[in-house]
């Protein structure tokens, strides 16, 4: 089957990301599809490459890069709640005038049809939020 | 499977205190354009989304409840509130928007958006979808 | 020596303002903020168990979050009344701490 | 054409897992993750609401969350069981949509 | 005003659904160096906090629990717990850690941290503060 | 008297921001004194100068360092959660190895000291925060 995920808490603060990330892995050994992650709210605040957790504790951001690039699962960070919240690509950086960009490798911006899009295409969307 | 998905969009939280109700908006209005069945419920803090006279200029935030008014122009006409978590915070359909849509099968007369139903009722909406969203 | 006490959750959702009222000596102040004002109202399924505090709990509400989600004035409980955010400041100098239910 | 319904709120501080209870149909399904793991012990102040629907809806708690916790899967009321997160995948592919309780 | 002020802090939040409890957990230790009274007061789903048993390798988290095991030797000895938060809870104190701390005033005698209180008592610490900061 | 402020939640997501700093705007009309502003949890997220809200609405960022910046508040950004949710200052970002940086001006990362001793030094001290 065909699993759309969506991601709608921030890192370290809730534990929803930290859930998506053992589902979608329980997923896929079963032999599921995670074609697509959508990161709404704070959840675009996975995608900070500048992230740096202490030794003792899980990379949330290099767990999530790692394990989309090994399963080839689209992560989709949205453009409307990531500007709020102060996550840029290169791209946004360069059209918003700021002078840096933080988002990591794996993760790409893009606009709220792609959540639309993963519940059309998909066989069942979850959420893990607050 | 059909091309057309029905999706439910549910919102438990009130407005302004966290973001949720506003980026939900959002959601719906992005999605109106992929031209599947929407609808929307209001259960628990929800319904205090659709409140009449919101003033937040003393807030300093946007007041999006003129929003849910335009939803008719964009096809979501169908917004089920559920009458006992209206009851138990004390409110009546008097205290919400009027939100109309535009009917133009039945010669573009103007129909209520807000369908007020019991607990029971909402059960039934919700376990008639294909997509639920909650925020 | 009081207590400024303030809830900014929705007691429909959440226990914080039970507990608060559970917590809270006579004598102390409650200031309801964001969706705490719900908290205040007249009418609701909660409203027994604020106005049971009323008469020992100098009981508020914050009034620009209350226009801000569409509630007037008038829709308050008896014994619960609306202050600005200059009278939020009064209140945190007026008591001798603050506690925030968060 | 039953629903997955998931809590991941303590039943002790919010009114979630409630309004999930108040709006599951017999033949749905219950998980409770995350501090909604909470929610499937024994002999709590909340016990007795969950038990009035184990019968007609199958309630489970996510056996991780659970173990992170320090409880036991003994501490389990009657009627509520602990499975993986294989069986959450499960779950979620048996039942043909799933509402997430946010 | 002495030199010496009263903080408390209160943890009302369970473990590892939010890290409101592990980030408690560094200001404590933290403030541990500014030699003030520090008092810490669980109540609520605070509580749960303190169960012992605690295993997070299924979850991928940081056990951060034993660390409470460790506040004695930064002199904090005083961890309230409210009694009626336990029984709504079906807790007791047998579910929870053994905290110690060595009373050096007393031959380095060891004696409990955690104090089980009734509800009224934890209105009474409350009330006893110079500084309340809430988690 | 003198306020001591602390920011527990993230910027447009929850209010806590928005009250907090009506609340010392408010304080400091009324001649009290607000020395510190300490921000914690996700409250660290309000500092990132990365942010692009919508034209029709606040910016929260701007809208504190210039109240900073008048009234001569100290805002302090808590370096351990910080580090956890990809906020840097240029000194930081050098080391730990990161090719960019994200707070904004009148923002400073510090050690949770700087929460105690606001405690001490102030005479009242209010929480914004979930």
């Amino acid at each position: 089957m065909k699993f759309g995920v969506v991601v709608s808490e921030g890192p370290y603060t809730h534990q929803a990301v930290d859930s998506a990330y053992r589902f979608v892995t329980a997923a896929i050994e079963k032999g599921h599809e995670v074609p697509r992650v959508f990161f709404y709210h704070d959840g675009v605040n996975v995608s900070t490459r500048l992230s740096v957790p202490p030794q003792d504790e899980r990379n949330i951001q290099q767990n999530w890069s790692a394990l989309a690039k090994e399963h080839n699962i689209d992560l989709v960070v949205c453009i409307a709640a990531a500007q709020r919240r102060g996550i840029l690509d290169e791209n946004e950086a360069n059209r918003q005038g700021k002078d840096a960009n933080n988002i990591a490798e794996g993760f790409r911006i893009s606009g709220l049809g792609q959540l639309i899009e993963m519940g059309i295409q998909t066989d069942r969307l979850v959420t893990f939020g607050d | 499977m059909s091309d057309t998905k029905k999706f439910l969009y549910v919102n438990r939280k009130a407005p302004y205190g966290t973001i949720y109700a506003l980026e939900a908006l959002e959601v719906v209005l992005i999605g109106a354009a992929f031209e599947q069945d929407v609808e929307l419920a209001f259960l628990d803090d929800g319904v205090f989304q659709l409140t009449k006279g919101q003033k937040t200029d003393g807030i300093g935030m946007k007041n999006f409840s003129p929003t849910f008014r335009a939803l008719g122009d964009y096809e979501v006409t169908k917004l089920y509130v559920e009458k006992e978590s209206l009851d138990e915070r004390g409110l009546t359909a008097d205290d919400l928007q009027e939100i109309m849509w535009e009917d133009e099968d039945d010669d573009w007369e103007e129909k209520p958006s807000i369908r007020i139903v019991s607990r029971a009722e909402m059960a039934d909406v919700m376990a008639n979808q294909d997509v639920v969203l909650s925020f | 020596m009081a207590t400024l006490h303030t809830v900014n959750k929705s007691p429909f959702m959440t226990q914080t303002l039970l507990s608060c009222l559970n917590h809270a000596k006579d004598g102390d102040a409650i200031l309801m903020i964001e969706d705490g004002v719900y908290g205040g109202m007249a009418g609701t399924g909660l409203s027994d168990a604020v106005a049971a505090r009323t008469g020992a709990v100098k009981i508020c509400v914050l009034s620009e979050d209350l226009e801000a989600r569409g509630l007037a004035a008038e829709r308050l409980m008896e014994g619960v009344s609306a202050v600005g955010y200059d009278g939020f400041v009064d209140l945190v100098a007026e008591n001798d701490r603050t506690q925030n239910w968060l």
